[in-house]
């Protein structure tokens, strides 16, 4: 080769950036084992099976050398970001269509690694949404609040072969954004429905715990500077900025913005999902529009939509604009239009 | 204190600095050959103006200056020419070039030389020396030194940098003069303000060459010029870099840094000059950095046209398992392809390389739009964007996204997690963009010469017509009627001669006696031919090269 | 019936009214399409499309005679250009015609009779030269169409391809390894 | 004022032409090349949509009344090829480099079934004159959305490597299925 440069940054490399990330996300995994059960494992094996098979099975077909792409760990953060999106202990096809969807439709038939428009575990989470809604409203209750709690073994058995030794009811039930929805379409006040018990502190019991880590981890992505603080900052803010006006004007009818920050999607899509640099906005003030835009959707699909959570849906819609929106926003130039000082 | 202004991005590549500075500037032994490249500068290569067999001295012209932006070349050294030819060049291509190679006597007699009396001068006789003398910005863009002395007629140019950042890692040789000729730089740099008109004068240094900047400072005391360390931050030295670091003035894209009272100088320029005028002594000699995996790494003072091999051999040979070399910095330098190639004015460093020092470049992986260039980048562009529309030829988007600002520090390549050489894209796609705009001027050139020639045709024509019926009416007076003109008449049958003649002249050449031959005697004639054709293709080729 | 007659006739009176007023109002005078077609041709005047020239293939191509494919010298880029330029599919260039690396004419001077016809034939007006005098090719102009070749009387004039040197010389597309094994 | 917002967010957003009604996929994929190309689309179609939304209204109202309904759809596309007519003339002066670029899809505007659906959408909604328009002019802005983003997506997936069978307009209908995933995230926002 002759081209310069002649030498690179040692220690630097795609498998590294996803191997952070990865390291990053343990804590909220590890919360997630703590406070619902651990169900969570298996399908963060499973799905990450899947991916890894997925995907070689799409390097095969492609004619991509399998060792570098099954070895840059992207496909293992698309499996753990779907596996902890989706309710833990449901049956494993429900996986198998989530990551296909994920890995063969959303990253490979746009190219592959780091071409994809949409991000994969969000497209395989929404296919899942509307082609199977019950079996994505059926999420592990709390350990506190639950009558039983499978243990590894149980949650092995559930996965694979569907059938438990008690019934669902007594493991699952609906998140706290759920109930939120159903009960206020019932006609209840919010902070009627917010004394139930699924409801902690500031966000849904369990819940807030893990998305408490998330946040932990997602401090750990910033301080690696993986991201930056831009899409962060906008879609939390956004969220708190557009809850805390809606429940100003009428608070019997919406909960407060920590509600939204603390529950559902909202903190994994802030530091992990929206994050993706592949499919984020890459400017500067495209990051803010691309995340702010998020961010409010979010909130008017929770208070207003036909969903509970609308996370997946607002990252693929702000997904859809980035191409635009990068267009527009391309930072300046150096030497380009900015005044000339001491002339 | 002044004020300095950070620029965006940038990178802190391993320094490698303290190799090559341990000694001082050793001079380069007189070697038997020399082969000087008539193409060391940006513009048109000089002409040669000396054939083989010519006797030259040291100092003599021997490339004549060609067209505005071109520069003379001059003998290293005494000799004989044997050959005016092309010969491997450095250059990333590995092509060769137009060279004047020199077989030395051995004495060194150099040409008279007076020194030139630059404050009674005219300014524009001045400039006409310098660019008689070969000058050339010795920082790797060698730029001719005469136009950018040149402050033109309304420009007022107030701040004058002499740049000695040396951000690049591994080059040491500005920083070796500096330590050892700060006054001489400085005195270069005297004559340059009064060129230019400059009221200020500033040396931008980085700070990891203290040595350099103490050199300076005590050398610049009383002169009015002022010393100045900034941050060692690769790429601190490039001209838009150190000029906005520096004043806080940001070049306009596409324009030069004139354009905002600023004229940038390396150093190395800077001496170069005053050895022209005081001395008189044309530009034969730069001081070039040996290092890297060599026995004596170094900064040697080396005559233009210096083989690198020779150069190497210098700095005590490569050491056990080097693995090429590099001109120019890591960052921005290209590996040479031949050692025969010369030094020429570009060139100020050589490094050699091996496995630890320069590991092979990890396999590329797909951009994953992490935005790491685009922090890294000085020049606060979209590297990514660049890369994602180079690589599939859609060079109108790179023009969108500014592409030809692009400085090709290689900060970008330097930083990508996926390891793609993200700018030799940019050069790719670059190119393709000259070359696409060359051709096309061509295809206007050639669209106006046609619908020229198209007019030409119909007003001949129309001429023609005209005499035809003046004719016609001069001969229906006349009543005379030829049947047919005779001047025509006679053309054909010239040309039909003259066709015959060449039609002969053809059969001449062709071989007699050459019908019923047996089979292998007709082997042995068809593989003669062969080979006879095959060297005239040769020669031909040859000629074609030599022509260009 | 008579109503529903009516009712169409009014819509189409009203409407032919209002375009017949655009159309005199909103006049358009040329189509500037030929002139776009022409700045895509690379204008080597060699005729190989079949129309004397480059601007007359442009006239074609724009009025829908000829196709786009029909200039070898422009090459695959040129079809992709025009393809672009007239919103369709690119399409392999035609049958019989091939793209040749660029060249120039050379003509070999010990046998040049001096006859002119190569003047003559060339698009460019790039052979200097009178009658009975030496010709050469102005390398520079000649934009390698062959159309001086065929009337040579002596077959002295040949195409040379020009080759690569320092300053025509242009990065090459940077090959990735990791790219597709097959 | 409230209700024409609704329709507004519910016509951009909800209830989106393309990606919910799955109508106009002509120039939506045909004109989804270049994203300067769509905007100017876009543009050119909410002018004729609008105008024809509006214009459609009186002609039902107060021309075909309840007698000749059947009139209907021979009338609406009638006067949208008119609009259409006239807008070709409109930017042609104004803008030659816009008609060049649009080419054949300017006045397959007519044919664009988004725009008799509109039309024949607000009869069947039984919208008034100021509703209509809104209705006319919301599908029409949430066309312009979604060819604008999908024409910037598509710019980048020109450079995509997109496995053979599905390079070109194959990417681009999967595109469009998920943009419409996507889209459904908005259901149920107007109720």
């Amino acid at each position: 080769m002759t081209g310069s440069p002649h030498t690179v940054l040692a220690g630097n490399s795609v498998r590294l950036v996803m191997l952070k990330v990865l390291v990053a996300l343990i804590p909220g995994i590890v919360a997630h084992a703590w406070f619902f059960g651990p169900g969570i494992w298996v399908s963060l094996l499973l799905c990450t099976l899947l991916g890894v098979a997925f995907e070689a099975l799409a390097l095969l077909m492609r004619g991509y050398p399998l060792k570098p792409f099954l070895s840059d760990g992207s496909t293992v953060v698309t499996a753990w970001l779907l596996a902890l999106s989706m309710p833990t202990l449901a049956p494993w096809w429900l996986y198998a269509v989530g990551m296909l969807f994920a890995i063969l439709v959303a990253k490979h038939l746009y190219g592959g690694l780091g071409q994809n428009l949409f991000n994969p575990a969000m497209i395989g989470f929404a296919v899942l949404l509307v082609s199977f809604p019950v079996y994505m409203t059926q999420w592990p209750a709390p350990v506190e609040l639950a009558s039983h709690t499978p243990d590894l073994i149980e949650s092995f058995d559930l996965v694979f072969a569907g059938q438990g030794a008690v019934s669902p009811d007594a493991y699952t039930t609906a998140t706290p954004l759920d109930l939120l929805r159903t009960q206020r379409l019932a006609g209840d006040e919010v902070g009627g429905i917010m004394a139930q018990p699924a409801f902690g502190v500031v966000g849904g019991t369990g819940h807030e715990m893990v998305v408490l880590m998330y946040l932990l981890g997602g401090l750990l992505l910033l301080n690696y500077r993986l991201i930056t603080w831009h899409i962060p900052v906008a879609f939390l803010g956004t969220i708190a900025v557009t809850a805390g006006v809606l429940q100003f004007l009428d608070p019997t009818n919406h909960p407060d913005p920590l509600f939204h920050l603390t529950s559902g999607g909202a903190m994994l899509a802030a530091f992990f999902i929206l994050t993706d640099p592949v499919s984020a906005s890459a400017t500067p003030r495209g990051k803010l529009i691309y995340a702010g835009l998020a961010g409010f959707l979010v909130v008017m699909i929770r208070n207003y939509g036909g969903y509970p959570d609308g996370v997946a849906f607002t990252v693929l819609i702000a997904n859809m604009a980035v191409p635009f929106i990068d267009a527009y926003t391309q930072p300046r130039v150096f030497g380009h239009g900015r005044k000339e000082k001491g002339k | 204190m002044r004020k300095l202004h950070a620029f965006n991005g940038g990178v802190h590549p391993e320094g490698h600095k303290g190799e090559s500075t341990g000694r001082p500037i050793e001079t380069m032994p007189l070697l038997p050959r020399y082969v000087v490249p008539l193409r060391q500068h940006i513009g048109e290569p000089a002409r040669p103006v000396v054939k083989p067999g010519d006797r030259v001295l040291r100092g003599q012209l021997i490339g004549q200056p060609e067209g505005y932006v071109s520069v003379g070349v001059h003998a290293p050294t005494s000799g004989r020419v044997l050959a005016v030819e092309p010969r491997p060049v450095p250059h990333p291509s590995g092509l060769a070039d137009l060279c004047v190679v020199i077989d030395s006597d051995g004495e060194d007699r150099t040409v008279e030389t007076a020194p030139l009396d630059w404050r009674a001068m005219d300014p524009s006789a001045l400039r006409n020396r310098l660019r008689e003398m070969g000058l050339a910005g010795l920082g790797g863009a060698v730029f001719p030194s005469f136009i950018k002395l040149n402050p033109g007629a309304r420009r007022h140019i107030p701040i004058l940098i002499l740049n000695g950042a040396e951000c690049e890692p591994w080059i040491t040789c500005d920083d070796l003069l500096m330590r050892e000729r700060a006054a001489d730089i400085l005195a270069g740099a005297e004559i340059m303000r009064h060129m230019l008109g400059t009221e200020e004068v500033l040396v931008g240094i980085e700070d990891n060459k203290p040595e350099a900047i103490a050199a300076m400072t005590a050398a610049a005391g009383g002169r009015g010029v002022e010393v100045v360390a900034i941050a060692s931050l690769y790429p601190g030295g490039g001209g838009k870099q150190i000029t906005y670091t520096l004043t806080g003035r940001v070049v306009p894209a596409g324009g030069l840094s004139t354009d905002v009272g600023v004229q940038v100088f390396n150093v190395g320029t800077a001496y170069a000059l005053l050895r022209a005028i005081r001395d008189g002594e044309p530009l034969v000699s730069r001081i070039v950095t040996v290092t890297g995996h060599v026995v004596r790494p170094g900064n040697f003072e080396t005559r233009l046209g210096t083989p690198v091999a020779d150069l190497l051999r210098a700095a005590g040979g490569e050491l056990p398992d080097a693995t090429g070399q590099i001109i120019g910095g890591p960052m921005m330098g290209f590996g040479l392809m031949d050692e025969a190639a010369p030094i020429t004015k570009s060139v100020n460093c050589v490094i050699v390389k091996n496995a630890a020092l320069f590991p092979a470049a990890p396999a590329p992986m797909p951009c994953i739009r992490c935005g790491a260039c685009a922090r890294a980048c000085p020049a606060e562009l979209q590297p990514f964007e660049l890369y994602w529309y180079a690589r599939t030829r859609d060079f109108g988007k790179t023009q969108t996204y500014h592409l030809f600002d692009c400085i090709e520090c290689g900060c970008c390549s330097y930083v990508c997690p996926s390891h793609i050489p993200l700018v030799e894209y940019y050069r790719f796609a670059k190119s393709e963009i000259w070359s696409r705009e060359h051709e096309k001027q061509a295809a206007d050139q050639a669209r106006e010469r046609h619908e020229f020639r198209a007019f030409r045709l119909e007003r001949e024509k129309q001429e023609k017509a005209e005499k035809l019926a003046k004719k016609a009416s001069e001969r229906l007076e006349g009543g005379a009627v030829a049947a047919e003109d005779p001047e025509a008449a006679r053309k054909k049958a010239l040309l039909q001669a003259a066709i015959a003649k060449a039609q002969k002249a053809k059969e001449a050449v062709r071989p007699k006696n050459v019908d019923n031959l047996p089979p292998d005697k007709q082997r042995e004639i068809d593989a003669i031919e062969a080979r006879r054709a095959q060297a005239g293709q040769a020669e031909q080729a040859a000629e074609t090269e030599a022509k260009r | 019936m008579l109503s529903a007659i009516l009712v169409m006739a009014g819509i189409a009176l009203v409407l032919g009214g209002v375009l017949g007023w655009a159309a005199i109002r909103f006049r358009v005078q040329e189509d500037p399409l030929v002139e776009k077609i022409d700045a895509i041709l690379p204008q080597t005047q060699c005729g190989q499309c079949g129309y004397p020239g480059c601007k007359p293939y442009a006239e074609a191509i724009s009025k829908g005679d000829a196709d786009i494919n029909r200039c070898p010298p422009g090459g695959e880029e040129g079809v992709k250009r025009l393809a672009e330029l007239l919103g369709v599919e690119p399409k392999p260039l035609g049958e019989g015609l091939e793209h040749k690396p660029k060249s120039v004419a050379v003509i070999d001077e010990a046998l040049c009779i001096g006859c002119t016809l190569c003047i003559q034939a060339c698009p460019v007006d790039a052979i200097v030269g009178a009658a009975k005098q030496m010709h050469t090719v102005v390398a520079d102009e000649c934009t390698g169409c062959e159309l001086c070749i065929q009337p040579c009387p002596v077959d002295c004039i040949r195409m040379e391809v020009i080759h690569e040197d320092i300053a025509n010389w242009k990065w090459r597309y940077p090959v990735i390894p990791l790219k597709k094994v097959a | 004022m409230q209700d024409y917002l609704l329709i507004l967010i519910g016509t951009v957003f909800v209830n989106n032409i393309v990606m919910a009604k799955i109508l106009g996929l002509c120039p939506f994929m045909g004109v989804s090349k270049k994203l300067e190309t769509a905007i100017g689309m876009g543009f050119a179609t909410t002018f004729v949509l609008t105008l024809a939304s509006g214009a459609s209204y009186l002609i039902d109202t107060y021309l075909l009344g309840t007698d000749l309904f059947y009139l209907r759809t021979l009338s609406f596309i009638v006067v949208i090829a008119g609009i259409v007519g006239f807008t070709e003339m409109f930017i042609r002066k104004t803008s030659p480099v816009l008609f060049r670029v649009l080419g054949i899809y300017l006045p397959l505007i007519t044919t664009n079934c988004a725009v008799l659906g509109i039309p024949l959408l607000n009869v069947q909604e039984r919208h008034g004159f100021v509703e209509s328009l809104f209705f006319g002019l919301g599908g029409a802005l949430g066309f312009t959305l979604v060819l604008v983003l999908f024409a910037a997506m598509r710019e980048r997936l020109e450079a995509a490597d997109v496995p053979l069978p599905f390079k070109g307009t194959s990417i681009a209908m999967i595109t469009a299925g998920l943009m419409s995933l996507a889209f459904m995230g908005f259901s149920g926002l107007i109720r």
